[in-house]
């Protein structure tokens, strides 16, 4: 019974976080220009994606050692420092444009610019991170998420044509902006695989002293909350595609953004599209500031818990601070949240066989994980998915940017 | 047992279970004839820098001479205290007297208990 | 004489004639009571494999590409080794007199 | 490699990129006009804030006046100058008054401007078309 109950709360957390400022802004955008083209983006980064949080979760319960642990004790200092570089910095990214999301779905509610409400949200996430606990952020900043399922009610509400909904989740080629499409195909890659999420689940699963006995409800909770989760994504490509691309609005900003659902859900659909956000990138920031301050504790082995008060892992506590002050300046400096995000997400892709690679090593060693190691059915995906993504991104990065 | 693979890198714990940093170094003294022996293990940021590049490891020691809380770095624990190398390396020593904790214990005074609600780092 | 190990990891290995045999990759200890002795070390890409514990991912591949020189370690006892100059550790014997471990 | 792409990730795309093309700022100004239709219906059904309706039609006003001014210059051959520019100075002032329209809470003549948004809409679309048209 108890079993059951964690298993619902996880696949609750999975679907409420899923979403966030990267995976909405990219398959709107996928969805007002390509209409469904690009669902098989969004279909095949979510299976990567389910494959890495089983691993990340079986990972800590079988050798105990989060993800970021084992890759400092095998693969030593001077590597692990510079995979800490290159994350901390795409994260760092990350959690800009949730700031920024978050600042964004307040401008659009109160009238007020985003770059006034930088400073005051980073001191709000600050806040939660310094009193609240580890099962505060957890599932209070989840439930909150879950009014992303509008999402889903709009989508089918838009009673889309199904078939053709299936039909795009084998690959094809557009006719013309293949380069805009394929920058698009990397940043929702990115968006789905964010490795942020693992650092953050194997810390909980260690948190809440996962063992052996958790490894079947660890597949359960990573196969249906990220699914889940993803036909969340899918559902937000098919609104902007249907509601938005007979227009020929596109969504470069985040005012268009706003208007996602208001075909859909005439009434709500405007408010339920902020306070989703709103809530969503809440959740996120959380998450990446945790995911951050855990990489550095674990990776230095000092105390971390954010169940502690923060003299008590005063080092930890430092670290979050600082980043979470540090990336206001540049939303008071009017930096575009929109264009950070698809940045992110495109570096996300590009830095994907740093963060996956190791994690494969440490996934197939049998002193860490012995018979519970990675078959080659999971080898093969992940590496395959992870290939992908990153020739994706070396191609269309460069040819986005020079391109126009 | 392997240095590299079982030892270096890994947790430091002491008595009380208080986590300490990792094995950042190991000392191994050698002789003419003498079979080398690993007589410590260092903890601390020079040591670390100095696996990435001397003149990181050079830059770190000037810093830490001007800044945070200037104790004597590296930390070094005699070999004769490890207890046990399984998941944690399990030291039979008290944390804070080793000076591992010389930079927790100055970035709470300095930073954390200064803000409100930090709490203070020496309540039990 | 003190020398750091987490140093000499990938440090180059030359023979008794100034033949290069390889880096150091691994250091095979024997821990009785409060001492920690060194017995051998493990010099070669493979030891390096050795040291990630990454052989069920590489011996696959090392196979596939039927590379028999992956596969092979040099294990170097202590009396065989001359760390005088820790810059330039030389073996006290020729590279043709070294066994493998594997 | 992250560390090193990183920042000149940034720097590249700080310094921005070679022009759009004339559909591709074509493409743009429908996606504003259309945005400000949708925004203007969300606000007849009193579906979103007045604020966040007036500062979206502000914006989209002052994107279609940067759309037209740099458009005129990269225009294709055929396509006629004056007809386009006749087009989007059109919309935009009619979103603009739609502006102000918000601030006054004149709905019903904010459904009469909105009407006459959607036959601009359609000629811009038009327009757009006929430009991609003569690109390629």
């Amino acid at each position: 019974m108890k079993k059951i109950l964690q298993i619902t709360l996880g696949i609750i957390t999975s679907v409420g976080g899923f979403l966030e400022i990267g995976s909405v802004t990219t398959a709107a955008q996928a969805g007002a220009l390509f209409g469904f083209q690009l669902l098989w983006a969004i279909a095949l980064g979510t299976i990567c994606l389910i494959f890495l949080v089983e691993m990340s979760g079986r990972l800590a319960a079988v050798s105990k050692h989060t993800i970021v642990d084992a890759m400092r004790e095998r693969f030593g200092f001077p590597f692990f420092f510079f995979v800490l570089i290159g994350m901390v910095l795409v994260a760092f990214l990350v959690l800009i444009a949730e700031l920024g999301g978050i600042g964004f779905a307040l401008q659009i509610l109160s009238g007020l610019g985003f770059p006034l409400w930088a400073l005051p949200v980073s001191l709000v996430v600050w806040l939660m991170m310094w009193k609240g606990t580890f099962s505060l952020i957890e599932n209070g900043a989840s439930l909150l998420g879950l009014v992303t399922i509008s999402f889903a009610v709009a989508a089918w509400k838009l009673n889309p044509d199904w078939s053709s909904v299936g039909a795009s989740l084998l690959p094809t080629l557009p006719e013309q902006d293949k380069v805009k499409y394929g920058y698009l195909a990397v940043s929702i890659l990115g968006a789905s695989i964010s490795p942020y999420l693992m650092y953050f689940y194997s810390s909980g699963a260690i948190e809440d002293e996962w063992d052996r006995s958790y490894i079947a409800m660890n597949r359960v909770i990573a196969g249906f909350g990220m699914t889940l989760g993803g036909v969340l994504s899918i559902c937000v490509l098919i609104v902007a595609a249907i509601a938005l691309r007979p227009k020929g609005v596109q969504v470069d900003t985040f005012p268009q953004a706003a208007l996602l659902m208001t075909t859909a859900l005439p009434r709500w659909g405007f408010y339920l599209f902020a306070f989703s956000m709103l809530f969503a990138c809440f959740g996120a920031a959380l998450e990446i500031s945790l995911a951050i301050a855990y990489f550095f504790a674990q990776g230095f082995n000092w105390n971390w818990s954010e169940n502690l008060e923060p003299s008590k892992n005063a080092r930890f506590a430092f670290v979050y601070t600082i980043i979470i002050l540090v990336s206001a300046v540049p939303l008071m400096l009017h930096v575009d949240p929109i264009r950070v995000t698809m940045l992110a997400m495109a570096l996300t892709s590009a830095t994907l066989p740093l963060a996956i690679v190791p994690f494969l090593f440490l996934m197939n060693d049998p002193i860490y994980l012995g018979k519970y190691r990675n078959g080659w059915i999971t080898n093969s995906v992940v590496g395959i998915v992870v290939l992908i993504s990153f020739v994706l991104a070396i191609i269309s990065i460069p040819l986005q940017i020079f391109g126009g | 047992m392997d240095l590299v693979r079982d030892v270096l890198d890994k947790k430091l714990v002491d008595r009380e279970q208080c986590d300490m940093g990792r094995a950042s170094g190991l000392i191994m003294q050698f002789g003419e004839k003498t079979q080398p022996h690993i007589t410590h293990i260092l903890i601390g940021g020079p040591t670390l820098w100095m696996r990435i590049h001397p003149a990181l490891g050079r830059a770190s020691e000037k810093l830490a001479r001007l800044w945070g809380p200037k104790s004597k770095e590296p930390v070094r624990i005699p070999w004769s205290h490890v207890e046990t190398v399984g998941k944690d390396i399990k030291l039979d020593v008290v944390a804070k007297d080793t000076g591992a904790l010389d930079w927790e214990i100055w970035i709470a005074r300095h930073f954390i208990e200064r803000i409100p609600g930090g709490g203070h780092e020496e309540e039990e | 004489m003190d020398l750091n190990v987490e140093l000499l990891v990938g440090t180059t290995v030359y023979d008794a004639n100034g033949e290069k045999v390889g880096r150091i990759e691994e250091f095979r200890v024997e821990q009785d009571g409060k001492s920690c002795r060194i017995e051998s070390y493990l010099i070669g890409a493979s030891a390096l494999v050795e040291r990630m514990s990454a052989w069920t991912l590489v011996r696959p591949i090392a196979r596939g590409l039927r590379s028999r020189h992956v596969l092979s370690i040099y294990e170097v006892p202590w009396q065989d080794m001359d760390l005088s100059d820790p810059k330039r550790p030389r073996l006290k014997i020729a590279k043709s007199d070294l066994r493998h471990a594997r | 490699m992250a560390a090193k792409l990183l920042p000149i990730g940034l720097l590249i795309s700080a310094l921005a990129c070679k022009p759009p093309s004339a559909s591709e700022q074509m493409d743009s100004a429908v996606s504003w006009v259309g945005t400000a239709g949708m925004a203007g219906e969300a606000w007849l059904r009193h579906a979103s804030p007045d604020k966040y309706t007036r500062q979206t039609l502000e914006l989209s006003h002052k994107s279609l006046i940067d759309i037209g001014t740099s458009l005129l210059k990269s225009l294709p051959a055929g396509i006629d100058s004056a007809t386009v520019d006749s087009a989007l100075a059109r919309s935009s002032t009619h979103i603009a008054l739609m502006a102000q329209l918000v601030e006054q809470k004149n709905s019903p003549d904010f459904r009469t401007l909105l009407d006459s948004l959607y036959a601009d809409e359609r000629v811009v679309k038009q327009l757009a078309d006929s430009v991609e048209a003569k690109e390629q």
